[in-house]
């Protein structure tokens, strides 16, 4: 494979790397979100801190982890915290710069769902539910989305339920948000992006062969175009090289 | 002086004889461990017996939840999670939630962070827990036990606050997994602790299934280990291997291939009544199924040592 | 596979350089240890560079209270128990309290699990925490931040159900004592390990006071002995023997002796006077204040071993 | 000393030892409630579990501990907790048996004050307060009180400040009582006994050559004497023969 061959997984983990610029802590599962938590704390965000939902903090792994709970994240870890303390005061505490997200429906709000397909007493497909997305969303200061299908199924006008709820939503319940929810979706067809309280998900960024109408023509509502949309960068040799010999030189979830 | 019980009771017990005085039809029954020290061995006994009507409480509804309900233990389960870790699908779970096939289920469905709160308020003794989730959220339109609580003092703004709070859950029995005990019960749990303590304090018994039983010089030589104190164990079962197929940091690897060939075989209904024959009806107890994987196997899933390095608690000259 | 922190943040610093960064004029600051690990030697350094209208929250205001107090550092005091442990009186707290001589102290009065609630709704951004404390107490009616919450869940007669609640406390910086933490303030304790973590994470900024500085492998060999991780860390200051006249388990022992001699010395105003003037003002940092105590007195603190026997984390083969 | 010279200590100790028959757990302070335990633990209570508040559990001293939190306490000990568990899933979550309790004042109801004598606002003299003693009082199954002093000032009509009310007191708030309050107040008169809800302190037994009167005169309410009352059994040499030899043998309590 050459620098010029990319796939998916890499373009997906290198794109998302570089939102991560400058932050601190990312809340993270293993996969994609992880293989652009690693790379962005070997460019653009040297002190970053994988948090994952387990319990552990600063792991230093000895192999590449197979789940968020593996033991070659405990054994050499700065530290592990029973869960009542991970997520009450390090999640809800306000201690999570980025969450990272992903759903079987997202819609134009960044409302998500990962509960069921269908009417949830009597669903076509019962998916897994919340896990902690519900807390992620909630008290990170913004989200992270990455989804793989970038479909009309997916990115949807409606919900079939929604089992994490941005800021928006929050607020119609009466309830106070601490986070800005979802304020980037990366996908293979680009980067959609919100700010916060108010904004819809807008298209930001295509990768090049991209037209904003191929990702409109994708997307379940009516997808509004920023004002600056950009062009993404390719991945570069040097971001292709930190992830191929030192992130995931195995090629577990580089595939 | 003399403040100590020098008399401790002896709460160990066999797997068979802990289910059959702490587990009754009908009960609530929680399991925990997060992806690590899943209490397996106790799922497959409770199988063995029969038992029938459970309400099964347990974050992560995981493998041994989906042959639980394969084995027809289960009437309602309430969870965070149902699914078979990052690994696929739990078939017996979707058949019965999306087809009632063979019957119904009742699920009650939550957060993570709202089943922790269930059982912290459980063990605390509230009647309520807050938590800063599930604000527009959909679940409390299906799960009507999530509510709102308007907070007595004012919000930054000045304003009134409402949040979301959880009601306390309180098992009739809680059943973990643990690395090592004492006879009486005093239980150490390294790596991932996940909520065992907070759902041992929330049940009104609770059984410890252990890797060890150790001398009592072991766990006094590091108080702090301590994650479940002797006075909230009933009983202490030792039952080496017992997490299988998830891992005991320290002493066992996660069995990963077995996680990926779960949803191959809960999925075909024939495929996992036949798994439940041999590997549950099919063993007398887990010494059994243990032996039947064999030391090969288990020879796969070894650990090399990493050991901790002390800490000095001192003692008076 | 890199998903670490390789280049750690190295956050010591000097007792000197922490407070004068972290310690305001006006700050509300908490100093928690239960007993165990007083942070001393923090206070000291508060006085020495003559902080002024601190708030300090404390569950056991003892004798490092007092001599804040006596030094006129202190405007108010959040506590649960005001006295010298088991062993007398605080002179200038009650001279505060009971004459406003030399001047009013504000008080606000809680019970200990009202305060261990406030930290942990501090912590975790709650706007109240629930408690089955104060239902008849006299203590709402003289701190009105003891207010009523209904459950929106039936009481067991099924009926209404009320509870006592407490609001957050958010101090501006927390100071904890602890036995060890590498660099970055991944901070292990042992033996009573009390509040520190929930008044760490419910801070704006912490300050942690070490017996040692470890190096990262220490720490790492047993990730679940540290009770505050890094990031909740903004500075750590290397000061052995900084929790005196408490104990640090397993480094020294406590100074009972001096627990007995500070009724006296607090009880006359001119005596504390001198104490301050010999002891904190007279010495330039807590370096010097352990020095001029002398080895023949640390040796009658000095304790024996007793280590812990270590867990096995294990390692991929 | 000869087991005919038995020390005001010894006294209460031996008494409170006794009311501990048959309890398994114990939240206990230094001094008398510790000594009572520790004979009661090897007379009456062979299963009982001594709880400190400072989160020790099965402690194994190797010296008289002198305060709560004594390192003697730690070391060697069966568990250490972290203080929310201590008071949130052990006390309030209702694994206490027995609470033991000192105050400077008791009334009949045996609400307890520990916080000031003379007007809160501007005390005659500022005590202590709660620590745990609130606490104590709401989620133990019962409380003892051990008063060396039994006179008017102390055992009062009203109190000057309640910090640690009963369970009467509770309900008239409209907060649910989980335990009973106390029950058994042992003195250097007598002992003085309530059941729960509703019933007021009555004398129920005094020590041999104490009259019903000499108690009355001391007590600031107007006591009532039990239907059953009973005359206290002098410590036997047996027991005292234990809490001098085994449980305080260097005599530091036990003056």
């Amino acid at each position: 494979m050459t620098a010029g061959t990319v796939t998916s997984s890499e373009l997906l983990s290198v794109v998302a790397s570089r939102e991560l610029a400058a932050r601190r802590t990312v809340f993270a599962g293993i996969g994609l979100p992880t293989l652009a938590a690693s790379l962005a704390h070997l460019t653009v965000a040297p002190e970053l801190e994988i948090v994952y939902e387990s319990g552990v903090c600063g792991a230093h792994p000895s192999h590449l982890p197979e789940t968020i709970a593996d033991a070659v994240l405990i054994t050499g870890a700065e530290a592990v915290l029973p869960m009542p303390t991970l997520f009450g005061s390090v999640l809800q505490g306000g201690h999570i710069d980025v969450g990272f997200l992903g759903a079987a429906q997202i819609d134009k709000w960044g409302n998500l769902n990962s509960s069921v397909i269908g009417d949830w007493h009597h669903p076509k497909a019962r998916l897994p539910g919340s896990g902690g997305a519900n807390e992620v969303m909630a008290n990170s200061r913004e989200v992270f989305v990455v989804m793989r299908r970038h479909d009309v199924r997916s990115f949807t006008e409606e919900l079939d339920f929604c089992t994490s709820p941005g800021p928006d939503r929050a607020l119609a319940d009466g309830i106070r948000p601490l986070g800005a929810g979802v304020t980037r979706v990366i996908t293979e067809l680009g980067i959609l992006a919100r700010e916060g309280v108010g904004d819809e998900l807008k298209l930001a960024a295509m990768h090049p062969g991209v037209t904003a109408e191929d990702v409109r023509a994708s997307t379940g509502w009516d997808l509004q175009v920023s004002g600056d949309l950009s062009v993404i960068e390719p991945p570069s040799s040097e971001e292709l090289a930190l992830l191929r010999e030192d992130v995931d030189p195995e090629r577990v979830y580089l595939r | 002086m003399e403040t100590a019980r020098e008399t401790e009771l002896d709460k160990t017990t066999t797997m068979r004889e802990a289910i059959a005085a702490h587990v009754r039809d009908g009960d609530t029954v929680s399991l925990e461990g997060f992806t690590h020290l899943i209490p397996t061995a106790a799922g497959h006994e409770i199988i063995r017996q029969g038992r029938r009507d459970l309400t099964v409480v347990r974050m992560t509804a995981d493998i041994v939840v989906d042959q639980m309900l394969a084995a027809g233990c289960v009437s309602k389960l309430v969870s965070s999670f149902v699914g078979n870790s990052s690994a696929g699908s739990l078939g017996e779970l979707r058949r019965r939630v999306e087809s009632a096939d063979p019957e119904p289920l009742v699920f009650e469905e939550y957060s993570h962070y709202g089943m922790i709160c269930r059982y912290l308020a459980g063990a605390q003794r509230l009647p309520f827990y807050p938590l800063r989730s599930y604000g527009g959220s959909d679940l409390p339109q299906v799960n009507t036990a999530l509510r709102k609580v308007t907070s007595p003092y004012p919000a930054p703004d000045g304003g009134t606050e409402e949040i979301y709070v959880v009601p306390p859950v309180n098992p009739d029995v809680t059943i973990v997994h643990a690395q090592r005990a004492d006879r009486a019960g005093n239980t150490q749990i390294w790596g991932l602790t996940g909520v065992q303590a907070e759902a041992v304090y929330a049940a009104r018994k609770a059984v410890v299934v252990v890797e060890e039983i150790v001398e009592d010089e072991v766990v006094r030589s590091d108080p702090n280990r301590t994650a479940i104190p002797a006075h909230a164990v009933d009983a202490v079962v030792h039952c080496p291997r017992g997490a299988h197929p998830s891992f005991a940091q320290g002493y066992y690897d996660r069995d990963n291939a077995f996680y990926r060939s779960w949803s191959a075989i809960s999925k075909d209904k024939e495929k996992l009544t036949a798994w439940l024959a041999e590997w549950v009806h099919g063993t007398r107890d887990h010494a059994e199924y243990v032996d039947k994987l064999g030391e090969e196997f288990w020879e796969g899933l070894a650990v090399g040592e990493a050991l901790s390095l002390p800490v000095d608690y001192g003692r008076r000259l």
